[in-house]
This record gives C-alpha cells, structure tokens and sequence, in this order.
C-alpha cells in the first residue's frame, strides 16, 4: 500500500513504471471514444470497461469521460452495473478488459489508495468516520498535520487542523462544528466532512455514490449547494443516482447505463427528465405485463394500518401517520425513493421495529404490541430487503435457513423434539416446491446464488401458508430469470387469495406487480394511484417531490 | 524413526514397569513419596520446611523419593495417594490436611505401605499422624511480645501495649497460631491489645509488607506473620521501620538480624526427616500419634541469636517459665484444631 | 495522626496496579482487552529481579523487565490479531503457559521453587532529597517515591495528552473505535494494535518490576496476586480514561491498604477482596442501564 | 463435508501439536528426551485400567464446564462465569448434603442437585439478564462474578459454614448417604462421571433435536435473521445462561457428592477455565468437548502423577496447558498478515 502522504506527482511517475497491463494494452482509439468536446479535458473516464463475476458480466461495455469542472451524473436501475463501475473508477477491482483514464491518461490502479493518490475520492453511502472520534479528529486521521516531525509520537497541531477545516468548509459554503464527536452529528455534516477530508487529501474528482439515498430533502439541498460550490471551485464531481429528478437539478452531463452498458450521454441543457427516464428502462427485460387493469380486488382487508408511527432511531427514517389497507388478493406496492421509510415501514409490521403510535390490524386483530412469533402464527410472512443479513443466515444450512421459523411447530416438532428427518424432508419439499437449485441441503445458504437463495427466503415464507406478505425489495440483487420466477411467485400467492404488501425501488417492478401503488416521502403516504399501469410518470413525481403536481 | 520411537517407548515402559515392580525390588529401602499440600512448593513455609526435611531424610538414608505438586490436588489426593502406593512406593506422606479421611481409607487398601498424616489423629496401625503443638509455641512467642511492647527502652518498641499478627488466610490452622499467641499475650497483660489480619494470600510479599506498616502505624510495634510467602514482606516491613516481626516455621531472625524478635520454629522438617529416617530403620511409627509439641521440642522459640542482647533476661526467664508450665501440663494452652474457635477469638 | 502512614502505603499499593493499568487502558483503548497482563507483571518481575541482581543497576532491571514483557505482549498481540485469537482465552492461556515457564526455569536453572532470591539485589531508590519529608502530611508520601510510582504517575499525566494529540494517540483512539476506517485511511490497524498490545507488555512488565524491587528484592510465584484482574477492574471502572483509571487504581489501592482496619471493624477479608470486582460490576450496570434510558428517549 | 472434516480435524490437532512442540523445546533444553516423557504421560494417562480411571475421574468436572461454556459459546454469548456456577454450584449441594438428615438417603440426590442446578441458573441468569435487556458486556460481568463467587464461597467456608476442629477451611463432610456411588472402585471414578456423560449428551440433542438448541445455534450465527424467523433473542440468551447455570451447578453438585465429599478450598482449580479450552478445542461438538476432556483429565492426572517416577516438575503441565488454550482460539486457515480488503467495508 502506499503511504498516502507522498505527493501526487512522485506518485503518478512512480505509478507509470509499475504499470502491467495484462493483456498487450491497445489506446488506440482511447481518444476517440472519450473525447466529447476537445477544448477541456478529461479529469476521469472509462473506456469500453468489462468485468465479469463468474457467469454474471456486470460491466459490458462502458465509456465514460467526466471532464474536469463538471458535475456527471452516472443514472441507471439497481443492477445496471453502476456499483462495479465505481470500484473499477476507484481501483478496487481491475476491469477485464478496458480500461479507466485519469487526467487523460490511461492508468492501471491497485487499489483505493493509488486512486487517491492521483486525486481521486469516492464518498461511499457507508461513511469511513470514526463515530466516537470528533470531526476534526476524523478529518485529519491518516494525514495529520504535526508541529514537529517525530513519526508516530508527533503532536499534531490541532490549530492548524482546525484552520485547514474551516478553510475548506468555508470554501464549499458548509457550517462545521469540528469539535463535536462524530455520533452526535447529522448525517448530511457527515457526508460533507467525507467529502472535506477528500478535497484536503488533494482530491479534485469526487465520486459520489447514491449521496442522497440517506438525507432528508432539506439536506439534499444544502448537499446540492455545496457541490455546485465545489463545482466553483473547480472540482470535477461524478454523482451516482437513480433519482432523475436530482440529476436534472444538478448535473452537467449524464450518462445512462443500463445492463452493463452506456446507453446514452448528453448534456443536462440537451435532454430532458422523461428522456433519460426512457434510457433507463428501455429495453427493460420482458416482464410479464400486470394483470388487466379492471381488476378489481373484492377480498376481505387482510392488514390495516391505523396511523402508524415510528421514531426515527440512528440513521433511520421515522414514520408519520401512516393509514392503509391490504385486500385478500391484492398487491399493494409502495413506491418511494430509498431512505423514505418502506423499509421501516415492513420492519415495523414484521414486530422488528418499534412503533410510537397508531395500530397494526391483521385479519382484524391488533398486532401492534405483538412479537414477531405472534404476528408470524397469525400469517405474516417477511421477505426481507437485506437477503444476506437479515433475510438469511448464509452460514447456516439450506435446510436450516428454509425451516426457521416454522421449528417449532409440527410436523418438525412434536412433543418438544424437533425431528431431523421431518425437517429434512420438510426441506426437500418447501425447496421443491419454488424449484430452488442447490448442491446439498446440508451445504451453507452461501453456496446458492442470489436467486436461488431469495427464492430459498420465499420458500421458507410462503411454506406456512401466510395471509400477508410483506416483500421489501424481492428482486434487490436477482438476476433476470430470477426475477421473473419471483415475480411468478408474488402473482401466484396473490391469486391464491393472499394479500401481498410489496415495497420495491423498481418502479417497473411495482408497476407490473400493483394492483394499487402507494407513495412514501420523508416517512408519509403522500398519494395512491388505483390503476398503476402508465401511471410511471405519476408515481416517479410523487416520489420525488411527495404530491402529484 | 519409527523403531527408535518404539524402542525408546519399550524403554520407557519397562522402566516404569520396574518401578511398579517395586516391593520385590527395593525389600525394605522402597522409595518414599510426598504430596505437597495446596499453595505449593515454594510457600516460603510449611511445604517447604516439610520438603527440606524430606530431602534431607533422603539424603541421609539413601532412599529414594519424590515429591509430588498438583494443581488440584484437593480433589485428586486419594488417586495420588493410590497410585504411589500401586507404584511401589513405601512410604507416603500427605501435607495436604484433607487427604486425611482418603488415607485413613487407603491404609487399610495397602497395608504394607506406610502413610502420614499432619494435623490430625487418624487411625491404623500403618498411619503415622503427626500433630504440631504450634498454639504452645505461639504462646510462648505471644508472652514475650507482650513483655517487650512496652519497654521502651528497647530501641524501635513504644509505650502501647499494642502487637499484631498477620496471617496468609483465615483457616482454622493459621487461626490455631494465632489463638495461642494471644493467649500467651493475655497471660502477660490482660489489657494488651492483639490487631489480627488476614492478607488473604500467601504469597503475596508486597502486600504483607504494607499490612504490616499499617499495624505499626496503629502502634502495634512487634508482629507476628502467620502468613508463608506474605511474611517476607513482614519482616522486610519490621527492618524497613525499624520496629520487630516474629518469624514462623524456620528461624527467620537471620532475614533481618536484629528486627526478628524471635521465630516461632516448628520442626516439620524435623519431622519428617525423622519419619524417613524411622522408615529406612523399619522404625515407622505406624499407629502412633506423634506431638511435636513444646514438651518434644517439636516447636520451640529460636536461640534470638541477634536480638537476647535486647531484650532484658526477665523476659525469656518468665517466658520459659511459661514453657515449663506448658510442659507439665499446669498451663493449657487453647487448641483451636482440635477444641474449636474459643470466646475471645470468634 | 496516620493519614501520612496511610498516604505513603496506599501509593507504594497503587503503583503496580496503576502501571498494568496504564498498559491495559491503552491497549483497550486500540481494540484489545488484555487478560494477559498478570503473565506479563509475573515475568517482568523475574526478570527485574534476575537482571538488578547481575547488573546492579535498578534502571536497567526496570528496562529489561519492561522490555521482555512487551516482547511478550507483541508476541500474545499476534496470536489475537494475525492469528484471530479469541482475547480473552489467549489471555486466560498466556496467565498459565508464562505461569508455568517461569516455575519451570526456577526449579531447572535456579533449583528453587516459589521464591527467588538473588545475591545483592538492587532495589528502587527514593528518588527524592529527605528535606520532602519534613512537608507536612504529604511529606512522608514524597520521600517514599520510587522512581517507577513517579514514572507511573506522570504518564497518568501525559497519557490523556498523548493520546488527544499525537498521531500514535490518534491512531490508537480510531483502531479501537472502528478499525475499518482505520484501514481505509491507509492506516495499518493490526500493527497499531500490536504496538499498543506491547505498550501493555511494557507498563506490565514495569509494574512487575516495581513489585519485586519496590522493597522486597525477590521474586515470588504470587507476587501478582491478582492484580493484573484489579488493573483490568480499574480500567473498566475507569472507561479506559486515564485519570479516572488512576483513580480507581488508587481507590482499589487505598482498598487494600485499609483491609486491616476494615477486619477489626468486622469485615471478612475476603469480602473486601471483593470489592473491586463488585464496584465494577455496578459500574458496568449502572452505565449500560443509563446509556438504554439514553437511547431510548 | 470432507474438507470440513479435515478443517475440523486440523482445529483440534494443531493446538496439540505445537503444545507438543512447545513443551519439547522445553525438555530438550532441560536435556531430557521429549519422546519418553511424553509416553510416560501416554502410559500415565491410558496405561491401565486404573490409569485410565483416574484420567476419566479428572476429566469429570471438565465435562460439566465445557458443556456449560460450549452452551453458550454456541449461542454468540461469551460467558467466562462458568466457574462462579460451578462453585455455588457445588456449595450448595455441599451445604444441604450435610445439614439435612441423613435419614433422607436417597432422596437427598435430587435435592442436592436441584438446589445446586437452582443456584448455578441463577447465578448466570443475573449477567444473562444484564446482556439481554441492557447490554452489559458478558465477558466482563461473568468474570468478576467468578472473582466474587470465589469471595463469597470462600468467606463461608471458613466463616459460618467451617467445620468444626478442622485445619483447613473446610466445610464438614456431606452424610454419607449423599456420597455419589464410585463407578470402578477403588478409583475415585464417580457416577458424575456418568451424569456428565449425559449431560455431554444432552447438549448434543438440545442442540440437533430440540427447537431451542435450534434456536440458540441460530442466534449465535445471526441474530438479525433470528429476530426476523420470529426468534427472541433476549430470551434465548437468557435461556442459553440458565442452562449453563443449570449445567455448571450440577457440576458443581456432582464434584461435591462424588469426588471431594465436602466444599474446601481448592475446591475447583479453575474447571470452568479449563472447560472453556475444552469447549474450543472441541469446537463446541459434543464429541469434541468428550475427547477435549479426556485431554485435560489426562494432563491434569497425569502430570501429577509422572511425578512419582520422573523428576518432571508440574510447570511442564502448565505450559502444555496453557499453550493448548492459546492455539485452541487460534484460527490457523484465516492467519494473515493485513486484513483483506474487502472486510474494510463491513461495519
């Protein structure tokens, strides 16, 4: 690893020389295909990028330049292959073939660290903060300044830290107490300390991922702000999003990638909103189409909810107020932008969060008190928007990870023994049933991929037969078969009669899934569309700006 | 490689085989075997006086013998015990108090091996108990402290008639110790003060050395360590301010000539060198209880090689007046291991 | 009357504690809860008692003891870090194995058991001029310090310094709140633990040497006694701060010192032993429970 | 499977090997030779049936405290209080085997254990109790608890419950009624030996064939996803101390009815300690902790006893011991020397 205080320019020579390309590099048509517009330069940029993860290609094909001074937007789905970009952008992994520019010079990178050193930051949406260290101690960490030099034993000069701090807070426009310990700060402080301690390592490309999935609007604005002011200072900024909204606000320049690829770039002055929207699902894989829309849904209401309230705990969304309904085969989704609360709003169902006021109904019993046990023997089935945390114990078994939850009751346990062989074979059947594909049930849930083992989640779920289901992002991760079998299992159990409560970041999805779609924004249902199907735009402006003016 | 291994493991056995043997071999001259009670070698105290006596019986009558330590030798004491004896040992001696009940059983399992017990009666015609008269000797120690604490003209002494004693843990067989030695304190001043501690440990010097500044803070001028290990401290402490410890087991005067005022020595090893040498005599004391009390010289006050020249001779006489008093059986001195915890002492 | 006797005896009692406290704060603070220290005081004593005997020198005693701990530490460090060690039962085996080495050496090199005494064994000296002890109250106290209590106590002194405001400190403070980020910013976590691991060996390995040399110039199997669990009590009690660990450690000290004064006021012994384990048990209680109500509001 | 075997089986060997290794070195500079010490422990350990009853009598607390810690260990919940159990455990079987009648006889068995089995789930429900609604770190509140049951047995037992004309703090014998019947006499081997059998067997089928033991394997891999099957954490960690409670106190009972026959000092060496190092080295696997036990039974009867024909001093245990526990935490296949780089995402 290098050590980070060495300067940019001993480091890009010293990087020049260790440079290994594993395959004959060929930059021939490297200026061609990056440059867009020849009287700036490129600060950062990618040239025809592919990276494959065993059978899944994540990266196809990606171009990119991010000239310097400008705010680029980089748009696309959940799996469109942003995430793999980025690690590529930042040297964490090494692009299969392609490859990134810096400064309009090819470079190989080995690492976050080599990155950095060319000038190259990555807020991540984790921030790397020391929560009990203060702001100023966490902005210096790694690279402090020092009164005297005495290796490790140096005092740093606190006054200077401080001064460097304020300086580029200043710069930026953003107000920072630096004292204060890090735990107590707001999240959008944080993040603008992120991006302070960046710009003080010599950064002048930041990479921004997803930024505004954890702030409130309020925040996202002082966010905005302070980036166009670094955009000012002439700070190139690439900005990862799938908030079209957003990009329209901020960007210079977009780019679309959508399964792997650059679908599409422009200037923000020469597009508009529906525009990209269009991009980024064109060609979205061929969904079943929803059911017609007359459907009329006639069953009993399987799940109320009484003006739901939950506080907001870290660095969740809190709940307001929430009221609705779920029918006996019905579908309802619930649409927003991550961060708005689906999840807490699922959690606080499934008993895994507290809720401060109003009530949880369930086949007209009131379940708000109740433990997740009680509300599952009721009928309440939980698919879990975090499948490797909290959706499985990938460690565990196949079979243990399909029977949880179902362990005590018969047939698995009778007379206080559980019995393995019924557990097996209740197994056997429950991943029989939804056709998941694995090696042996023994063999850890991490041997399935990642279709495989959410369908291993809906074959436990769906096994006890459930009245209510509540699925927050099924398909997060699924490949395209995958999602298609899930959506499958949705319908079905919706057809059978079941009520399904679906929270979805794919708009697609909730679209081709709803029979009705509910909006939240900042913790509040702010709109209900009855007939989803061509209500995209509708739904997309709730989402964004919480009404459908 | 392999055979070697074989060869050396054939070795090994047929060593261990022939120690097994035992009894045909050795006839008389079997090999002895100690068990070293809880606290281990190097206790700085009982363990180690028994072992130096054990070793020097050895030495003199060329039987062999080992001793043997355990980390749980509570609870493993009646296997120990057993394997010695399947082993071929001759003779085995338990320091460790609660072996006392195992061997009582044991002696009857292998009556051609001779076992000794501390501190305890039991019977059988092959167990030789051996009790220690340490109460009569800690009387005699308690009557010269109360005689010397408040005669100033004694360099390092006060005018309060204040002496204290400290001992390892409180155990009936420390609080035996001291028992007698404030009752030999009280024989000489009724209105005497005795500060009694615990230091809870004993082999824990540092410890013992602030306890014992403490007491002399108290005005407490002579103290008697009760306590192994922890009484190193004590009489380091006794040099280091100039005031007077009383040493225990071995004579301790010579740690710091002139500030031990005496040391209780009780002759464990003189014990149990007599035992082995008895055994290798085919003279073992099967049966019998053994005191080794004043009467025996079994315990006894030291010769105070570097402190008689301070104390005036009135004290020792009355001291050894005490002593024969003791002897003939006129004075009776409370035994706390065998009469309990007495009233003044709870 | 005693208040000065009290004095110099709670401070001579304080000072091993407050040493293997220091250390085990430290390396607390990086992460890593140190069981081990008991092992590494026991072999800093032998070590301080074998070397003043041979060099004659108490400075170079302290130094090696303090030195052979810290390897020991380092050592200990990389079965935790490199070798993913559970602490607490590496620790709880390095108590027994250095238990178990030293008792080994003592009888095959020193033919003894327990106890060890060296010919002319220098002990720590009072460091400062006896004019100090004519200061009332405090005077005595002052007289009596050796240099490692005085060592002790600066670094109590310094520690919040150095760990608020140099780089190491930094470090420290960061690796043992989030190591991610540690190593995100390019730091190496594993070695700052282990550098902070050997600290611990170090300040044990001196509060070894203090108890051999302090005033009885030999070593003994049980001359920690525990007190490497009293240090690991002090530095929970105290959050790993440094000067409320001090004052733990001198409370735990004063503790000790007034055993006997609690005995004859009717207190078994053993129940004062006690004492520190119980006060951080509440502690530890006291805290969680105020820091739930906190959370939850 | 079979690389799990394998991997499995290197996790038990290794920290054998280099204690093996370790204590040779030993030897070797002492100028002794390794291999004939070793099978002097071998034949001291297995060499006969006495031998062999001696090793399992030591191995017979070690069972109780590997089970009581692989309990919990198994669940995520790192109680080192075992030995605090075990202790009131053990005083209170002692107590009541000798202030009741003895004209009770047999009845006094399962008063004794029940009461020990009670004490041992209480003493662990306070820290299980203070982890599971507070968060109090259980590493740290069930290691002072040892420091305190030690405080607190050890206070009775030379205060008000000392028997009477003794020279040690002892407390008197338990009737002899009480006296758990010997399984080989004349060894010591005692029907705890047994009883811990069962309990070793009891845990494995807790852990495979009962929804608890299902549940507590659970939590310990996951606790989120527990939350989320319906599983309630809080109460299965307090579970999981009461039963270690429960365990270490029969422990407890069983060492006092069977071996000492009365509470003493010394009464436990430090079992529970020992047993966390047989319930790692086992890896928490019933058949492991029986074998891990045996192990440490071995060592401790044997190290004692090589004594008497070889001048090996007990410390030559102690490093054994000692270096076992170490490597037994020691995860040879994740050794590294830099921690990889994706793990610098997690947290």
């Amino acid at each position: 690893m290098f050590p980070a205080k060495d300067t940019p320019t001993s480091l890009s020579n010293n990087n020049q020389e260790r440079v290994v390309f594993p395959r004959a590099p060929d930059f021939s048509h490297a200026r061609e295909a990056i440059v867009l517009s020849t009287d700036r330069s490129v600060a950062l940029g990618a040239v025809d990028l592919h990276k494959s993860y065993g059978a899944t290609k994540a990266n196809r094909g990606i171009s990119l330049s991010v000239m310097r001074g400008e705010i680029h937007a980089i748009v696309g789905e959940n799996g469109a292959g942003k995430s793999t970009l980025m690690r590529m952008l930042q040297g964490v992994e090494r692009p299969d073939s392609g490859h990134v520019v810096i400064a309009d010079k090819p470079v190989v990178l080995n690492g976050p660290a080599e990155a950095l050193a060319l000038s190259i930051g990555m807020v991540h949406q984790e921030f790397m903060l020391a929560p009990d260290l203060t702001l100023l101690e966490n902005l210096v960490l790694g690279e402090e300044p020092v009164t005297r030099q005495l290796g490790p034993l140096s005092r740093i000069d606190w006054a200077k830290a401080l001064r460097e701090g304020q300086g580029l807070a200043e710069s930026i426009g953003a107000q920072i107490d630096w004292q204060r310990r890090t735990s107590s700060v707001p999240v959008h402080i944080l993040q603008f300390v992120e991006i302070i301690r960046l710009l003080r390592r010599g950064c002048n490309v930041l990479i921004l991922d997803e930024p505004t999935a954890v702030l409130a609007p309020p925040q996202v604005e002082e966010l905005f702000d302070l980036l166009r002011n670094l955009r000012a200072n002439g700070t190139t900024i690439l900005f990862i999003s799938h908030k079209i909204g957003e990009v329209m606000a901020l960007a210079d320049q977009v780019t679309v990638i959508r399964q792997g690829k650059t679908v599409f770039h422009s200037t923000i002055a020469e597009t508009t909103g529906p525009e990209i929207a269009s991009h980024i699902v064109r060609d979205a894989p061929p969904l079943e189409t929803s059911p017609p829309p007359s459907r009329t849904v006639t069953g009993e209401p399987v799940l109320e909810l009484d003006g739901l309230s939950a506080r907001s705990l870290e660095k969740s969304q809190s709940l307001d107020n929430i009221s609705l309904q779920v029918r006996a085969g019905e579908i309802l989704g619930i649409a927003g932008v991550s961060g708005n609360g689906q999840g807490e709003l699922a959690e606080c169902i499934a008993g895994l969060r507290d809720t401060s006021a109003g009530n949880i109904i369930l086949q007209g019993a009131d379940i708000t008190g109740e433990t997740t046990l009680a509300r599952r023997n009721r009928g309440l089935a939980y698919v879990s928007a975090d499948r490797r945390h909290e959706g499985l114990t990938t460690a565990a078994s196949i079979e243990t990870n399909v029977i949880a939850g179902s362990h005590r009751a018969p047939p698995i346990t009778r007379g206080g023994i559980l019995s393995r062989k019924n557990l097996r074979q209740e197994a056997s059947k429950r991943l029989a049933a939804l056709k998941v594909v694995f090696g042996k049930v023994t063999d850890p849930a991490d041997s399935l991929s990642g279709g495989n083992q959410q369908k291993l989640v809906f074959a436990r779920e769906s096994a006890d037969n459930p009245k209510l289901m509540i699925a927050s992002q099924p398909t997060r991760g699924v490949d395209l078969n995958g999602i298609a079998a899930i959506h499958g299992l949705l319908r079905d159990f919706r057809d059978q009669g079941g009520a399904v409560l679906l929270a979805s970041e794919e708009l697609d999805e909730l679209i081709a899934l709803s029979d009705r779609v509910v909006v939240i924004f900042e913790g509040r249902l702010v709109g209900e569309v009855t007939s989803p199907a061509g209500a995209m735009a509708q739904i997309g402006q709730m989402m964004v700006q919480g009404d459908a003016a | 490689m392999m055979t070697n291994m074989t060869r050396r493991i054939l070795q090994v056995t047929t060593a261990c085989t022939s120690l097994m043997a035992g009894s045909a071999l050795w006839a008389d001259e079997r090999p002895a075997a100690m068990i070293i009670a809880q606290g281990g070698l190097g206790d700085g105290s009982w363990n180690d006086t028994a072992n130096a006596g054990f070793q020097s019986g050895l030495e003199k009558t060329g039987v062999e013998g080992r001793t043997i330590e355990s980390a749980d030798v509570a609870a493993q004491g009646e296997e120990i015990m057993r394997r010695a004896a399947d082993g071929g040992f001759g003779l085995v001696i338990s320091l460790e108090w609660i072996h006392g009940e195992p061997m009582e059983m044991l002696a009857k399992d292998y009556p051609d091996t001779n076992w000794v017990i501390m501190n305890q009666t039991r019977t059988g015609d092959n167990i030789a108990s051996v009790v220690f008269g340490e109460h009569e000797g800690s009387f005699l120690a308690g009557a010269l402290a109360a005689q010397v604490t408040t005669d100033t003209s004694i360099e390092g002494i006060n005018a309060d008639a204040t002496i204290g004693v400290i001992g390892g843990f409180k155990a009936p067989g420390i609080d035996k110790f001291i028992v007698g030695y404030i009752q030999g304190a009280k024989a000489v001043n009724p209105d005497i003060e005795v500060k009694v501690a615990y230091a809870d440990s004993f082999g824990d010097p540092a410890k013992g050395l602030q306890m014992a500044n403490a007491m002399f803070d108290e005005g407490a001028d002579i103290v008697y360590q009760v306590a192994g290990g922890t009484g190193i401290g004590i009489i380091e402490a006794a040099k280091a301010r100039g005031h007077y410890a009383i040493g225990v087991d071995s004579d301790q005067d010579g740690m710091a000539p002139g500030n031990v005022l005496t040391s209780m020595v009780k002759r464990v090893d003189v014990a149990v060198d007599e035992i082995v040498t008895g055994y290798a005599a085919d003279n073992f004391p099967g049966g019998e209880v053994i005191q080794f009390g004043l009467a025996e010289n079994g315990v006894a006050l030291s010769e105070m090689t570097h402190t008689k020249d301070k104390v005036p001779a009135a004290y020792i006489e009355r001291v050894t007046a005490y002593k024969a008093q003791i002897i003939a059986g006129e004075l009776d001195v409370w035994d706390v291991s065998s009469q309990g915890y007495p009233d003044f002492f709870k | 009357m005693q208040v000065e006797q009290i004095l110099v005896s709670t401070l001579i009692l304080t000072t091993p504690i407050l040493l293997a406290a220091i250390g085990g704060l430290v390396n607390r603070q990086a992460g890593i809860v140190n069981i081990g220290l008991e092992a590494k005081m026991l072999s800093g004593a032998f070590v301080a008692v074998i070397v003043s005997s041979a060099t004659q020198s108490w400075f170079i005693a302290c130094l090696a003891a303090a030195l052979s701990s810290a390897v020991i530490g380092w050592m200990f460090s990389l079965t935790i870090t490199r070798a993913h060690a559970n602490m607490i039962v590496a620790g709880l085996g390095l108590n027994i194995l250095v238990a178990g080495v030293l008792g080994f050496i003592l009888s095959w090199v020193y033919k003894t058991s327990g106890t060890l005494r060296q010919p002319d064994v220098v002990l720590l000296p009072d460091v400062l001029p006896e004019f100090f002890e004519k200061i009332p109250v405090i005077g005595p106290a002052l007289s009596s310090l050796d240099p490692l209590t005085i060592f002790a106590w600066i670094t109590v002194f310094c520690l919040p310094f150095v760990l608020t405001n140099t780089r190491i400190g930094l470090w420290i403070r960061a690796t043992g709140n989030a190591p991610h980020v540690t190593r995100a910013v390019g730091l190496r976590s594993l070695a700052i633990q282990d550098a902070s691991t050997a600290f611990a060996g170090f300040f044990a390995g001196l509060a070894g040497a203090h108890l051999a040399l302090a005033s009885l110039g030999l070593f003994n199997e049980g001359l920690t006694a525990g007190r490497g669990f009293i240090a690991l009590a002090a530095f929970y009690f105290g959050r790993d701060r440094p000067i409320q660990t001090a004052m733990a450690c001198l409370l735990f000290g004063f503790l000790d010192n007034t055993q006997i004064r609690l005995q004859t006021a009717g207190f078994p012994p053993k129940l004062i032993g006690m004492t520190p384990y119980l006060m951080v048990l509440l502690a530890l209680i006291f805290t969680s429970v105020r820091a739930q109500r906190k959370a939850r509001l | 499977m079979s690389s799990s075997i394998a991997s499995r089986s290197i996790g038990i060997l290794l920290p054998l090997v280099v204690s093996l290794i370790v204590s040779g070195v030993v030897l070797l500079v002492i100028g002794k030779n390794p291999l004939d010490v070793f099978s002097l422990i071998a034949t001291e350990s297995f060499g006969n049936a006495r031998r062999i009853a001696a090793t399992l009598s030591a191995a017979t607390p070690l069972l109780f405290t590997a089970v009581a810690t692989a309990v919990c260990f198994r669940s995520g919940v790192f109680n080192v209080g075992v030995e605090g159990a075990f202790l009131v455990g053990g005083l209170a079987a002692v107590f009541l085997g000798f202030t009741l009648p003895a004209a009770w006889g047999f009845a006094l068995f399962p008063i004794c254990f029940f009461a020990a089995a009670l004490i041992g789930a209480i003493w662990l429900y306070v820290p299980g109790i203070l982890l599971a609604k507070f968060e109090v770190d259980e590493v740290v509140s069930t290691l002072m608890l040892n420091f305190i049951a030690v405080a607190i047995t050890g206070y009775l037992v030379n205060g008000p419950l000392l028997s009477p004309l003794s020279g040690n703090n002892v407390t008197p014998l338990i009737h002899e009624v009480a006296y758990l019947p010997r399984l080989m006499p004349p060894s010591t081997l005692h029907a705890g030996f047994l009883i811990g059998l069962v309990c070793v067997a009891a845990y494995g089928f807790w852990c495979r064939y009962t929804p608890a033991g299902f549940e507590g394997g659970l939590i310990g891999l996951n606790q989120r996803f527990s939350r989320a099957v319906g599983i309630s954490v809080p109460r299965t960690i307090v579970g999981v101390m009461i039963l270690s409670g429960v365990i270490a106190g029969i422990g407890g009972a069983a060492h006092g009815m069977g071996q000492m026959h009365r509470f003493s000092d010394g009464f436990s060496p430090g079992y529970g300690f020992t047993g966390m190092a047989v319930a790692l080295l086992g890896r928490n696997h019933p058949i492991g902790i029986v074998l891990g036990a045996i192990l440490f039974g071995a060592l401790a009867s044997a190290g004692t006893t090589i004594q008497l024909f070889s001048n090996i001093p007990l410390d030559l245990v102690n490093i054994i011991q000692g270096t076992v526990m170490i490597f037994a935490v020691v995860e040879l296949g994740r050794i590294s020397l830099r921690r990889k780089k994706g793990t610098a995402n997690a947290g």
